[in-house]
């Protein structure tokens, strides 16, 4: 019955573990971890074997849920849900956060509070995504956020503390304001239950309970109240996602953070934002979130074209992969608020995609930093000769990321932007120009570091001079493939991830009734 | 009626006047003994206001026990050395510091004035025991009752109160080894 | 109809996978072996379908075959499948025959290039994208073979990637192509918003409203000039040429930029709904076709001369299409593909055999030398120019004239403009192949004497550095030079058979011989019967004026270079304007490039440097600001203290004191 | 006579020890400024327990004076320490715990 506290709670208490193992026994500490994240795996694969055996909505019975009463005056219990949208998202973050520890074996300093840290980190987003209740979906929201600011702050790069400062600054904004709306939610809510007559409504933050239009106490609030808590829900989520004026924090935090920890960031975490506008904002905001998708279709086209064009003159490599990543974020958002049934299972099959994408890409911009020491693009070029594995491995996840025709990004992308296409033209076309840019500024990474003449001065060319550089050991090489594997398959045959993710953007959309096209 | 006015109001100048020389002279030794004449008059006060009791505990306790305690620190202390030498490093503490005791004199005594009169003896609320026992016109036999009745748990707080501070002043009292 | 179509497509698949992975240990032979048996399996399987097609009657020649279930969002649900019928069919021989000869003498051509196994590997992998977008049964599938074609393009030109010439053309050319492929994304969304299905079965018989038919036509038609490098998006295959040159002949000559003019084949219901559309295509065809020709009379690399008449002979195509007659449009693609191949086979065997030498000014008088290569190569001019027993003679004329009779029958004074530019095109195609054949074959050798500085012009050095690029030893001397190994002169022989007989597959009606066309009654009937029928008078005249003008344009060069090449430097503006090709690289670059990339330059410095950075760390200077000032509240003396306090108490006693 | 005049003779003392606290830089005075300020509290409840014939008042007089005794004790023990460690007594010194 406690499948899903297990999955949560296990990589918890593993990280816990893991601090009483003896600080000098590096080796020790990276395998447990190792084998504990690959254990949540199973245990994550076994979740979504026992959900695909009756593939269920949010809301029936046989719904993967528990329950357990917290503060039953307050309407807070401790539930847990899961659906198809989350269920891949897991199975997302569990696969990421065990390939991105699996990456991390050459952390050095501190290794028992690093592991102990993604492990944690992983945790808070299992219970982001499973979470059936607004109050347990905060904690988790910011159980997910301290692991991160220790990782950016303590492993990162030279300006790691003024990165991780800003990182905190604004998701903590934007959290707090969400608190402020969940707790105001709680009160309107009953509020509009006892005006509908149900006079024995107490105040409460389950999930179930405030979607549920058939449930005894269901009120339903009027436009402007939807709006301002609208206004604060998205103010969390817009930093994570992030849409455009919130972003600044990201080239910073990806650029500073050591490259696993970018991965995961980048591959999980800025998912939490997206599937909280969609698990959160618009059920809970119908009325609202129609006046407001125009806004945020603008904001995503304009951070689309914007950070593309910004990703072309990028000399750092990390942060051009942000700005792409941006770029990528944005295309999800515009396929999610475009309401239709194929904009939205788009956008959810391209956080999957974005996800494991980006992770390759930083995870091999990890590797050369770690060979070259120097993350300027100018200095490399010419490596392909070299180092062919790395080249073609890269090579895959940079046509992937600009949308190649027939790899996994594709499918999520044409998905997403036909659904903004038949939502509002203009959208739909600005949105599609994106192809454009990614290419052009996908091949100038992709030139830049492995094709052309070998840069004459500059960190890479004395490593050159001095021994040449390796090639993907065995470690890094088995990190990596099982995300290539995935770019070929989900590009090859998208309908697996479909069958799951579809029923469920139906379900979850059917409160936004005539308003949400097939 | 006239001579409790009379003798209020000589009582009224004469703890004013000891109280100002309280913080008013130089020597500390001076202001100690101008803070007992003090405790005095107002143990004349506590009489004319027939609370017998308080007035002998005030004189014996407060004027006996207390203020001998500061003579006897007092005069420890360097009595000679005035303050008025030293450097005031905040000068505007004194002019700020005498506006505002004038403001909250005009204050309290307007308050005292416009606010409700009260002139007789008003019917105790609520259901305290001092209430029944203040029959016998608040002697020290009523007050003896009402102390070990209504007030028993603060009476033994306060013994509490005064074996720490008796630890307290051990603590500090002791020579730093 | 046994349909092996699945096999065309996996073959190469297999072919490039064995290759990419394996490849660089396989030894020589073992790469030829997959990488021949792989696309020679696919001809086969190619022809054998061609043939049990022959067999079935016309009307059960197209079979559709669903491989699996792709992808399912709402009522949007796709299968990928595999569409063999006539067209496709066309397609499949020539893309798969072309390729295989061309395995063949890449054998011989890339022999001493260190990465053998990587280039054979990308051409597997180059004929299963092409073959992917021809047998594709829907408009998404036609997309991913799309982009997959662009990348095979961009992987071939950037084959030496070692060389920054190289590199920038095979980006500029997948960017190019990125356009085109952005133009097919929107008109697939355009359809699916339409028709609510993207198979061609379903799409093709739906009828569209005016406004989308021309949208949708138009946005295909964007993609068409994307790929086969028509006016607007044309100046990546100019560039495209720094690849190998098997890679030009099978890529840029023959398969992959005539995708283009397949899609349009393909589509044809789709543009016969909006007669605006096919103005525009035939347009800009006619407009391709002579501005292409005008540039490729100046240049002296002889792989550009061939790579402008490339883009020329397109024009042609997407005319012929303009007019409604798609199936003389493919009857010029085959007939194309074939003397095009050749044409650069041959230049390639030429810049061989000079150990890499690209410059029409270091050659001359290889007849006696390349004996094979120049007759092959003057076969190739003869039909690329339309001469009569010739395959490009039948092809051309069929299309000028519907051109002309389409002229005729709508009465439009545009066609009859637009048959003229043909004819023209036609007369100046004639004068730079015959300019070219000369160049290389007639007069005398200059490869040692002509000191390589000895002229003035900047840009001629530019195409000195560009043609340099190429890694070639330095002059050959003369007696040297010999012809090409077999492996490489078989497939010309083949190519220049095929350039001879190619034509009679077309129509023959001219010549009073029945109406017997195999390729028009092979492809279906409507892609032609909407075509004009001119009467026979018309098809006289107009065949007639192309023979002439080609005949001049021989001529003409015969006189100008007859005895040989001699690069005369003319300064007038014209000249030096058609030259330097129209100065369009030039113009893309400052007025493209350079402001996006200094547009991001100045928003990565001020939006995002100052504004949104500043923002952030101007808040916390905000708050570290006011906790400056809090502090020197704590003065440390006991009194202010207590000063704060009777503060606090005078305010309350006088709030109270007022509010009475 | 009038309860009013006791109360208005309680505020006139408790102000005196207010400025006694707030003038003087001698702890020694400022505690008995504060001693002051205790008794004009109790001078109001014994008036007011003589108005109202009640006991409480006196009650809290009685308790207050404990209260003070025991803070005498402590003050005074405090201040001595200060000033063997210090030899000067002089309020405004002692300002480590500065801002």
């Amino acid at each position: 019955m406690f499948f899903l506290s297990a999955v949560i709670l296990f990589p918890l208490l593993g990280g816990l573990a893991l601090l009483f193992f003896p600080r000098e026994q590096v080796r020790a500490i990276r395998m447990t971890a190792l084998g504990l994240a690959l254990i949540e795996l199973l245990l994550v694969l076994g979740l979504d074997l026992a959900y695909l055996q009756n593939s269920v909505s949010l809301f029936s019975s046989s719904f993967l849920h528990e329950s357990w009463r917290w503060f039953p005056d307050l309407g807070i219990n401790y539930s847990l849900g899961m659906d198809g949208i989350s269920l891949v998202l897991v199975s997302l973050t569990a696969l990421l956060t065990a390939i991105c520890i699996g990456a991390s074996f050459r952390i050095e300093s501190k290794v028992k509070n690093y592991m102990a840290f993604m492990l944690l980190f992983e945790s808070g987003m299992l219970g982001v995504f499973l979470a059936s209740n607004l109050f347990l979906f905060y904690i988790f929201w910011e159980v997910m956020l301290i692991p991160a600011y220790f990782l950016l702050g303590t492993w990162g790069g030279e300006r790691r503390i003024y990165a991780a400062f800003k990182f905190v600054i604004y998701t903590s904004v934007g959290s707090f304001l969400m608190l402020v709306g969940i707790i105001a939610i709680g009160y309107y809510h009953q509020l509009a239950a006892v005006a509908a007559g149900g006079t024995s409504c107490g105040y409460t933050l389950e999930l179930s309970q405030l979607l549920n239009t058939s449930a005894t106490c269901h009120g339903v609030l009027d436009g402007t109240t939807q709006l301002w808590l609208l206004l604060a829900f998205a103010a969390a989520f817009a930093v994570k996602v992030p849409l455009i004026p919130f972003h600044s924090w990201l080239p910073d935090a990806y650029s500073e953070a050591p490259a696993p920890v970018t991965a995961l960031l980048a591959g999980a975490m800025s998912k939490t934002g997206v599937y909280g506008f969609l698990r959160l904002c618009i059920p809970l905001f119908p009325q609202a979130i129609h006046t407001l998708a125009p806004y945020i279709n603008v904001l995503a086209v304009v951070g689309i074209l914007y950070c593309a064009v910004l990703a072309l003159m990028q000399t750092d490599l990390k942060r051009l992969l942000g700005y792409s990543s941006i770029s990528h974020l944005g295309v999800i958002m515009l396929g999610l608020f475009s309401f239709t049934a194929q904009g939205m299972t788009g956008s959810v099959l391209q956080m999957v995609n974005h996800g494991i994408t980006t992770a390759v890409l930083f995870l091999i911009a990890g590797f050369l930093e770690y060979r070259t020491g120097t993350r300027r693009l100018q200095d490399y070029g010419g490596l392909a000769a070299r180092i062919p594995w790395l080249a073609v491995m890269m090579f895959i996840a940079a046509l992937s990321s600009l949308g190649l025709p027939g790899l996994n990004s594709f499918t999520g992308e044409f998905l997403s932007l036909l659904g903004a296409f038949r939502a509002n033209v203009t959208l739909g076309v600005l949105g599609t120009l994106v192809v454009v840019p990614a290419a052009w500024y996908m091949l100038r990474f992709f030139i830049g570091l492995m094709w052309g003449v070998p840069a004459t001065e500059g960190a890479v060319s004395a490593n050159l001079r001095k021994g040449g550089i390796r090639d993907l050991s065995l470690g890094e090489l088995g990190v990596i493939i099982p995300l290539i594997i995935l770019i070929f398959y989900i590009g090859v045959q998208p309908a697996v991830l479909t069958g799951i993710i579809d029923p469920s953007v139906a379900n979850t959309m059917q409160v936004l009734s005539s308003a949400f096209v097939k | 009626m006239t001579f409790d006015i009379v003798s209020f109001i000589v009582l009224a100048v004469a703890t004013t006047a000891t109280a100002l020389g309280v913080i008013a002279f130089k020597n500390a030794v001076h202001s100690a003994l101008s803070l007992i004449l003090t405790l005095l008059f107002l143990a004349l006060f506590y009489l004319q206001l027939q609370a017998m009791f308080i007035a002998v505990v005030q004189i014996l306790i407060y004027a006996g026990a207390i203020m001998v305690l500061f003579l006897f620190v007092v005069t420890m202390l360097a009595p000679d050395q005035n303050e008025s030498d030293l450097k005031d490093a905040i000068p505007w503490q004194r002019i700020v510091g005498g506006l505002l005791g004038l403001v909250l004199v005009a204050a309290l005594s307007y308050e005292l004035f416009t606010g409700a009169q009260i002139t007789g003896p008003k019917a105790a609320a609520g259901n305290s025991l001092t209430q029944a026992v203040t029959a016998y016109h608040g002697d020290t036999q009523a007050f003896g009752m009402a102390l070990f009745h209504g007030f028993l748990f603060p009476f033994e707080v306060t013994s509490l109160l005064i074996i720490v501070a008796i630890l307290g002043a051990l603590v500090f009292g002791r020579r730093a080894n | 109809m046994t349909n092996l179509s699945l096999w065309v497509l996996l073959l190469p698949l297999l072919g490039f996978i064995i290759l990419g992975l394996a490849g660089r240990f396989m030894p020589r032979t073992a790469i030829l072996a997959v990488g021949w048996g792989a696309c020679g399996l696919a001809f086969l399987c190619a022809a054998i379908s061609f043939f049990s097609m022959l067999a079935t009657p016309a009307a059960q020649r197209t079979s559709d075959q669903v491989v699996y279930h792709w992808i399912s969002a709402g009522t949007f649900s796709l299968d990928f499948g595999l569409l063999l019928d006539p067209l496709s069919m066309t397609m499949l021989l020539v893309v798969t025959g072309v390729g295989l000869l061309i395995h063949i003498y890449s054998a011989g051509y890339m022999a001493d290039d260190p990465s053998f196994w990587r280039f054979f590997a990308y051409l597997n992998f180059f004929i299963f994208a092409m073959v992917m977008l021809v047998i594709a049964n829907n408009f998404l599938f036609l997309l991913v073979g799309w982009g997959l074609v662009g990348l095979a393009s961009y992987l071939l030109i950037g084959f030496w990637y070692q060389r920054r010439s190289a590199v920038a053309a095979a980006q500029k050319a997948f960017v190019i192509n990125v356009i085109g492929d952005f133009g097919l994304m929107l008109a697939i969304f355009l359809i699916f918003q339409g028709a609510g299905r993207l198979d061609y079965a379903g799409v093709l018989t739906h009828t569209f409203p005016a406004a989308t038919a021309t949208a949708i036509a138009l946005l295909l038609f964007v993609a068409c000039a994307a790929k086969s490098a028509q006016l607007p998006l044309y100046m990546w295959l100019p560039d495209a040429m720094e690849g190998p040159t098997p890679v030009s002949a099978l890529i840029h000559a023959a398969t992959m930029v005539t995708a283009g003019v397949y899609l349009v084949a393909r589509a044809y219901p789709l543009f016969e709904q909006s007669p605006a559309a096919l103005a525009v295509v035939a347009g800009i065809g006619g407009a391709t076709a002579l501005f292409a020709a005008t540039i490729a009379l100046f240049q002296l690399d002889i792989k550009r001369v061939l790579a402008y008449s490339t883009i020329s002979q397109l024009g042609y195509m997407f005319m012929a299409e303009g007019v409604h007659n798609y199936s003389a449009g493919i009857f010029h693609l085959v007939t194309h593909a074939f003397f095009k191949a050749l044409l650069f086979l041959g230049a390639g065997a030429v810049i061989h055999a000079l150990a890499g030498e690209q410059d029409m000014r270091k050659m001359g008088g290889l007849w006696g030398r390349l004996r094979v290569t120049g007759l092959t190569f003057l076969i190739a001019s003869l039909a690329i120019s339309g001469i009569i027993p010739f395959a490009g003679f039948w092809s051309k004329d069929e299309i000028l004239g519907s051109v002309l009779a389409y002229g005729n029958q709508t009465g439009n004074v545009w066609y009859y403009i637009l048959w003229a530019i043909g004819i023209l095109t036609a007369g100046m195609t004639a004068f730079y192949m015959f300019r070219l054949f000369f160049g290389i074959f007639a007069g005398d050798y200059r490869g040692a004497s002509v000191a390589v500085n000895d002229n003035t012009n900047g840009d001629v050095e530019e195409q000195e550095a560009a043609a340099a690029g190429h890694h070639h030893a330095g002059p050959v001397r003369y007696n040297s030079i010999h012809d090409v190994a077999p492996v490489m002169s078989i497939p010309l022989i083949i190519l220049a058979i095929l350039s001879v007989i190619g034509g009679f597959i077309g129509s023959m009606a001219l010549f009073g011989l029945p109406n017997w066309s195999p390729l028009a009654n092979f492809l279906p009937a409507a892609m032609h019967n909407h075509a004009a029928e001119g009467s026979l008078t018309l098809e006289w005249i107009s065949t007639g004026l192309s023979l002439l003008a080609g005949v001049l344009g021989i001529g003409m060069a015969w006189r100008l270079y007859g005895k040989g090449f001699a690069f005369k430097q003319n300064s007038n503006p014209l000249y030096q304007l058609v030259f330097h090709k129209y100065y369009v690289d030039e113009i893309l670059n400052a007025v493209l490039i350079i402001p996006v990339l200094a547009l991001s330059r100045t928003l990565s410095r001020y939006l995002e440097g100052d504004v949104l950075d500043g923002g952030s760390r101007g808040i916390s200077t905000l708050f570290r600001g006011t906790s400056t000032f809090m502090r020197r509240v704590q003065t440390g003396y006991m009194r202010n203290y207590a000063l704060g306090i009777l503060l606090g108490v005078v305010v309350i006693i006088v709030y109270y004191a007022v509010r009475g | 006579m009038p309860l009013s005049a006791y109360l208005i003779m309680s505020a006139l003392l408790f102000t005196i020890g207010v400025i006694g606290v707030l003038i003087r830089r001698n702890p020694l005075i400022i505690f008995m400024s504060i001693e002051l300020m205790l008794n004009a509290v109790n001078l109001s409840f014994v008036a007011l327990s003589h108005f109202l014939d009640s006991a409480d008042g006196q009650m809290f007089v009685f308790l207050v004076l404990t209260v003070a005794a025991a803070e005498v004790v402590v003050g005074l023990a405090l201040i001595v320490s200060i000033y063997r460690r210090r030899h000067n007594i002089d309020v405004d010194e002692m300002n480590i715990m500065r801002g």
